[in-house]
């Protein structure tokens, strides 16, 4: 029987805050997995801590709430460990981008067949307000006790140097549309990474839902909603050949279009490339019978016996 | 069994090669022990380096013995050297009687010439020069040692390379200084009668990738040989012994390394350390294995970004159901901290190989020390189970690899397995790994889901069914908060207690279901009985056997199972022991601090080392002798070594 | 000294106030704490709430009393409470003669209505709810409570609203329910004749930024007040007290922070994380500091990307010469465990504050626990000193981190400070801190360089001559690695075990120099003593009196210092105890484990309590009171609080 | 007295293998020093552990030899609590693209005034030839059981994602020019990160000295060195206008080049960028007199009466 979105829905009272931008990602994530029909046992969201920490127990399938930080860490090895998993790492943008920042990085030229999305709302939510990596300088969101010291990082120009090959940005008040991105995410081989705009209503009163809207731009005539579509753009964010000339356009452009802030803020895909050879084939080189026989699928005793012959080995040892 | 030196018919020799860093000296090492080990023998062979790649002294004793030998002595029977700085750090131990092998080119070296030999060495080494009243040259100290009963060899390294060039037509060779090693290794096994045609085919086994080179360095050991067995009057020192059918030639990393493909790990995730990584980097070139009645498995390997990652990639992929580990020393511990809580409240069956070094920091990088075990007991914040094991030397550490994956998947917890620099750097010869005794248990293992499932139910001994990512019908959820039945969050009080009741029961479970002999073995019991862990323990059982042979019988207990700690056997063991003496490698005396906790009773006497050195069998009986004597002092530092 | 409830003339009085998070539980708290110490009443006020931002319950008792109080009891004189949750976690623990304000409005709110209660507790709940045979509602209760004697007040927090509305011709105020708060603690004040105009002071001072605010909020306490006051007959309940002259009102984390100031701690490094980081918040919002005889000071405040960056960045600023710190909890602390071995190493005088919560891993990330503390003393590889000192208050806390700040200048080490979370959420009236009595000690921190300098000279007492970066003449070199006097690497066997005893040396030092008073305080011994650490002394120190007050005598020895453990001393209190009693906010009885390895006896009974929440001094009196009676387990484990 | 070079050397006996790159860092580091004339005393070399970690020992000014990947986190607390100081942090590619990645990546937002050097070697030295971040996918150096399973990271391009205002690339055995790059880098205002090719004679048998110098090259009459100065070719990495579209043009440029590797491999000035804030004069917003009164500048106590003055705040408690 189809499963339905209301199949991923777990009957945890989710404890966020009303109006917070993190009800829309959950929600897409679910209509996602329901799109495709992936079997609840055969997925598993792992999840950094915060706010957005909380996601994994709101979702029903595999759930693993992981450590400050740490959430690629675990995604990680349970996914070279069962390729056959669907393996989703969710978390906070001072998760991914500071305290797990260099995970983040490392994760990028590893790029396994996953995919990872921070909730990106500029600050710490569940310590109760502090700047996130992302919160730009100067600004000072209600519970800063000075503006904010230190330039934000930039997720998406940080993804595509790190070497992820699908690099994304959401909006969680555009459902269908991030429902969309995180297919396309979950679809590419290879680490997908999802930037996710996400309001939190209760400590960031800089870029709130009416703030993206544009509601706040003096010039009424000329009042629009800051968040745009690179799709809607003709931009065509995929490297389409294997050389140099393409790579370094399609780099340039995404890594310009990522410095957008302000009036005009993309959504979509920046960056796609489909000519890196995956993780599991890496693997292959090394182990012929990798994707057939990974370690989940290794029988490694029967009745108590160990089945590894290690033989051959302990005969190279005798005097 | 070892009785001291002289006694009739036993053999125990003491050969001992120096050199700098990276020059081959390892190479050398190895060819000696293969030769000693095919030629009857039992052997035990430490390596000692600086953290350096290249150019700082390092040197390899090998105790060749027809009787089981599982540590240094102190005093070398021949040492063999063509760089003036092992003379330098070594002439004074060789034994009155023993033998020096030297290059005749370095007689002249002054120590001051010598820049990798630092400051406190060359001041105590001036010192000595001056009581001897020798010049501070090689001649001077050879001279010294030649005066106290010490033979000594000159031989031209120059003269045999120039011989091995003419022999090849190839003037080159004569520049290639790194041949002085498989010099010096066969002048050695020349002089002390080792059999020719094991030497040349231990040359041939260990140059076996490239024929050149191979057949380079088996005419020059042929030749240096018989050089060799020209010199002196050593001959039948080492002719043979009678051979122990399936001895295995092992190194320190290889019983966990092997244990870990035996007891079915297939998940190894490593940041390199030392000494640690030698057996991921083993792991790594042995990925594919046999498995029986199947095509091949194989472990996958993964080299992380850090530690942290190391250990969160081992966890998840643990998760899956997969036996998984990782290895690494004291920095990399100290950054799983915050991770191994996660794994204990979460139940997650992993393995921690703690190969551990002298600390604190980065300390003495590439040296020994057993500083690390009461951060493996309390590491982490805040309250847990968890297992502390530590194996006594190379061939228990291949069994003790399999108990510990089964104590985690039964007890379904994290398990430290204690190794450390002593034995990661030991060669030594055993009885071969038996995998035949090996017996893999999961414990509550699920293969498939019957009804409605909870991760953490309770009831019962506490320890509930385990699911894993993946299985059908089997979902749960993981946090690192505190959580109910299910695996969601919880602050609920009650529920609270009855999970940190339920988790740390485990630790009571586990001192009553492992077997007692498995907690603490008790190698013997006496007025004297000495407690330790870990490493110390061929030291020890070598010391203890010196002074049974001097009529002198002390007992020993040593105690496997740290964490949690065999409190009643362990008290019950030491009811007749009026005296207990704590051996450690380390500064402070951890495991006594353990012992006391546990059992409220005070440790006598202590015996420590912490230079970052291996115990010797000589100075610990010395020190376990002024024990018994009596008036020796609460706390014994042992200090031998270079 | 707190008398048993009803002795004549003690006010021992407690109001808790519940309601969800981030609705304004804490404001109205504040105000109604405020108006208590205005009026000359000791209080002792605890919050209570969940990892939540918004929505879950949370819950603020204070007690009030005209003596001192130092914990929460059990019993609650007056609630009050605008949600049904409020109601359905507290009614029970109403004392017979206490009294209930609530909202009219839920009193047919059923307990399936309230999405925030956790199954675990709603079952425990309907347990209770069959067995007093009412129906689940809010009314069903109360009727219980009423039944058993308890006085409940029902009142329209709605009316109250539309009639302010009215007042302000502003009809939009009608729905602004988090002004239930301040309509809450005003109906409170009212009807148990807190004076008036220190409420609507109160409330003023509290709403100060905003003048419409202000006023709005003003005349609804006013309005409230005085329908509290028409309630029932509690008027002269808390008409006020003889004020003591210097009582400040201060908050868990105001101790160490103006301590970090006044110690002159002018670098703060911080990664976010409850319940450290209120400390470093409130350090950064006063940056600015006045200086005597000079221009203003400042202490620079930085939030790291990690606890890593915050130890290594802390380190870093503290090379230079200037006192620097930083605050965590478990899981930051745990990330810290590497580094701290580099400043043990290294003799960098350093403090970390840490404000433990529940562990382990994520825990009950924002209850209580003191579970980190062998984790503190043990934490991080191999050996170096360390201090691990606990404070017992919030007063002691302010003065404790001057200390802390000196031992680590004096004796070169880094400092860990425990605090916890019972402190840290604790806001109470206490002597005002007396900077006057703080002494800076530097130890022998250099200010200029006279002849050669070597940053770990050997010989004296171990303590070398401290230089930092920046000074001129001064350089030296730091390393993880064993160094020698310079801080170049060594990995000479001798300068490392002179190193090791140079560090390790200074636990006997400061045990020796360090007054005996700061190590532990005896506050009295007994037959019956008991041994406990850190925040436990509040309930301690209550319990103790209610027992005197029976006639019951019981001993009292506060371990502050520890690490190194205060053994002699400790041991010499003991000596006329026949009976050892541990009370920590844990499971294992940690410190417990210090005591027994130290001073080789015997805890004779745990009081332990772990659900995160606080000891309240009368589950402590009956704990203690079962012990003296006889029967009592090894073990008692303490469970109040929701 | 001018000091000179010779006196930024210790007599501590360097034991880097014969031939190792890390000599020609050394060198160019205490030629630096000597050139500005920077007294020893107001320098502190900070170091990573790794081979490149012993660098601090040789250098003869304050050295702090720290931990494995943190050497970024000392050294930035020095510099805020003593701004006065000249702060130059070195460490291996692994020290500061492995573990250290996430503080690579923090240091870049906060661009405090100091230097940071990567020796960029390809491997783990010190831990006997492992792959370091930097290693390309498939290369084999000799002491890897396989070729290497990861995608390498780009220094430069996470440097100026990363916020980095200064991002150039040196050869360690071209001194003088190395040389030159690290005097650019310790006068920039803010964090300069220099990435220092430095081959590994030992471990690293691929990116050799000779490879580096084209002496592979299959063509001889082609053959020239894979190296080649960015300022020869005439490009400019400043960003001269403080407006997007400059920065879009040199940021992009610097990236595009930042992907070159093969036979033409640049070294020199990448992106230089004066328009940002400096991180003193941001925290002279919160504490005006930051500059002239530092944490280390500031009297605490007076014959051990503490100088500071919470009676303020006190009085505040009072009730
Ligand atoms: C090692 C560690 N340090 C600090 C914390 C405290 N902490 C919990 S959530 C959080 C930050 C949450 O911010 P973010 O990642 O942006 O997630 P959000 O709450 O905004 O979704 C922090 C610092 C922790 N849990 N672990
Ligand atoms: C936490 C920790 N993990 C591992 C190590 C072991 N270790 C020492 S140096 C090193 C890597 C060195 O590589 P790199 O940073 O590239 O420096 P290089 O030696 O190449 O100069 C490692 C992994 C350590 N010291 N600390
Ligand atoms: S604090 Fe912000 S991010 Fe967290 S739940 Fe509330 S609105 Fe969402
Ligand atoms: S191993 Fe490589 S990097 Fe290290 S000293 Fe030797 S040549 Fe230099
Ligand atoms: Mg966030
Ligand atoms: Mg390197």
């Amino acid at each position: 029987m189809a499963l339905r979105v209301a199949d991923y829905k777990t009957d945890v009272h989710n404890d966020w805050c009303p109006g917070c931008g993190d009800f829309g990602i959950v929600n897409a994530i679910q209509m996602a997995l329901a799109e495709m029909g992936i079997e609840r046992d055969q997925a598993t969201i792992f999840s950094g801590v915060g706010c957005s920490g909380k996601t994994s127990h709101f979702i029903n399938t595999y759930g693993i709430h992981t450590l400050h930080g740490r959430v690629l860490t675990f995604a990680q090895g349970a996914k070279v460990a069962n390729p056959d998993l669907t393996v989703v790492a969710v978390g906070g943008d001072g998760d991914g981008l500071g305290i797990g920042a260099g995970h983040f990085v490392a994760a990028g030229r590893r790029d396994i067949d996953m995919t990872y999305i921070i909730f990106d709302n500029g600050v710490y939510g569940l310590t109760k307000g502090q700047a996130s990596p992302t919160l730009k300088l100067g600004e000072q969101p209600k519970s800063l006790p000075k503006p904010n010291l230190n330039y934000n990082v930039n997720p998406i120009g940080l993804a595509i140097t790190s070497g992820y090959t699908f690099v994304a940005r959401g909006y969680s008040y555009d459902i269908r549309h991030l429902k969309d991105m995180i297919m396309q995410a979950v679809r590419h081989r290879g680490t997908s990474f999802l930037d996710v705009l996400q309001p939190c209503p209760t400590y960031n009163d800089i870029n709130t839902r009416d703030w993206y809207a544009g509601l706040d731009m003096k010039d009424v005539a000329e009042r629009h909603s800051r968040i745009y579509k690179l799709e809607d753009t003709g931009y065509d964010p995929a490297v389409h050949y294997a050389d140099r000339g393409d790579l370094d356009e399609k780099i340039s452009q995404a890594l310009i279009r990522s410095l957008d802030w302000g009036d005009k803020i993309p959504i979509g895909v920046f960056y796609k490339n489909e000519h890196i050879t995956s993780f599991e084939t890496r693997m292959q080189e090394h182990i012929p019978n990798y994707i057939e026989n990974p370690p989940a699928r290794q029988r490694i005793s029967e009745e108590g016996s160990p089945l590894t012959d290690v033989s051959g080995l302990l005969g190279s040892l005798l005097v | 069994m070892i009785l001291p030196r002289g006694v009739a018919d036993l053999v125990d020799f003491t050969w001992l090669i120096g050199g700098p860093q990276g020059s081959g000296v390892e190479t050398a090492s190895t060819i000696f022990s293969r030769v000693c080990a095919k030629a009857g023998y039992q052997i035990f062979g430490k390596r000692e380096f600086h953290s350096n790649i290249k150019g700082e002294h390092s040197y390899f004793e090998v105790r060749v013995s027809n009787k089981t030998v599982r540590s240094n002595s102190s005093a070398v029977d021949l040492m063999v050297s063509y760089d003036a700085e092992t003379i330098f750090r070594h002439y004074s131990t060789v034994a009155p009687g023993g033998s020096i092998i030297y290059d005749l080119d370095m007689r002249d070296t002054e120590t001051v010439d010598v820049a990798t030999m630092d400051p406190y060495f060359k001041e105590r080494l001036h010192a000595e020069i001056r009581r001897l009243g020798v010049p501070p040259t090689v001649r001077g100290v050879l001279d010294a040692a030649a005066r106290s009963g010490v033979r000594t060899y000159p031989v031209s390294f120059r003269d045999l390379l120039a011989d091995l060039a003419e022999q090849h037509g190839n003037p080159r060779l004569k520049l290639m200084k790194r041949m002085y090693n498989v010099l010096g290794v066969s002048l050695s096994a020349g002089l002390v009668g080792l059999p020719r045609d094991l030497l040349l085919g231990s040359v041939q086994d260990v140059f076996s990738k490239k024929a050149m080179v191979k057949k380079l360095n088996a005419d020059a050991a042929a030749h240096a040989y018989d050089s060799g067995a020209d010199l002196g009057d050593l001959a039948h020192a080492l002719a043979g012994a009678e051979k122990l059918p399936g001895t295995a030639l092992v190194q320190g990393h290889q019983g966990t390394a092997i244990g870990k493909m035996v007891a079915g790990c297939r998940f190894q995730s490593y940041y390199p350390i030392t000494p640690a990584s030698d057996e991921s980097v083993y792991l790594e070139s042995n990925e594919i294995l046999d498995v029986k009645h199947a095509g091949p498995g194989s472990i996958s390997v993964v080299q992380t970004e850090d530690e942290i990652s190391a250990i969160g990639m081992m966890i998840g992929a643990a998760l899956t159901g997969v036996r998984s580990s990782t290895s690494t020393s004291g920095p990399g511990f100290s950054l799983m901290a915050e991770a191994l809580g996660w794994a204990g409240i979460n139940e997650v069956p992993v393995v921690i190989t703690l190969y551990q070094r002298s600390g604190p920091s980065t300390g003495l990088p590439t040296r020994h020390g057993q500083d690390d075990l009461l951060f493996a007991v309390f590491g982490g914040h805040g309250e847990f189970p968890r297992i502390v094991y530590a194996s006594g030397d190379i061939e228990e550490s291949f069994y003790d690899t399999c108990l510990c994956f089964n104590y985690s998947d039964v007890y379904q917890l994290p398990v430290i397995h204690m190794m450390d620099k002593f034995l990661s750097s030991t060669t030594v010869t055993c009885p071969v790994f038996d995998p035949s005794r090996i017996t893999i248990d999961r414990g509550r293992l699920l293969d498939s889901i019957d009804g409605e499932y909870r991760r953490f139910q309770l009831g019962g001994d506490g320890i509930s069914p385990r699911s894993y990512l993946g299985l059908k019908d089997g979902i749960f959820w993981n946090t690192g908060d505190e959580s109910d039945e299910t695996g969601h969050i919880t602050e609920d009080p009650v529920v609270r207690r009855q999970m940190m009741d339920k988790r740390l029961s485990r630790m009571d479970i586990v001192l009553e279901r492992v077997p007692e002999e498995e907690q603490a073995v008790c190698h013997r019991t006496g007025e004297y009985t000495i407690v330790s862990w870990g490493s110390t323990k061929g030291p020890i059982l070598d010391a203890l056997e010196m002074l049974e042979s001097e009529g002198v019988s002390v007992g020993f207990i040593q105690i496997k199972m740290l964490h949690p700690f065999p409190a009643r056997r362990v008290e019950r063991l030491l009811e007749g022991a009026r005296v207990v003496i704590d051996v450690e490698s380390n500064q402070t005396g951890q495991m006594g601090k353990l012992f006391s906790q546990s059992i409220f009773r005070r440790i006598d006497h202590y015996i420590l080392k912490y230079t970052g050195r291996g115990m010797t069998c000589d100075e610990l009986h010395d020190a376990i002798s002024d024990i018994i004597r009596g008036g020796a002092p609460h706390r014994t530092v042992l200090m031998h070594g270079s």
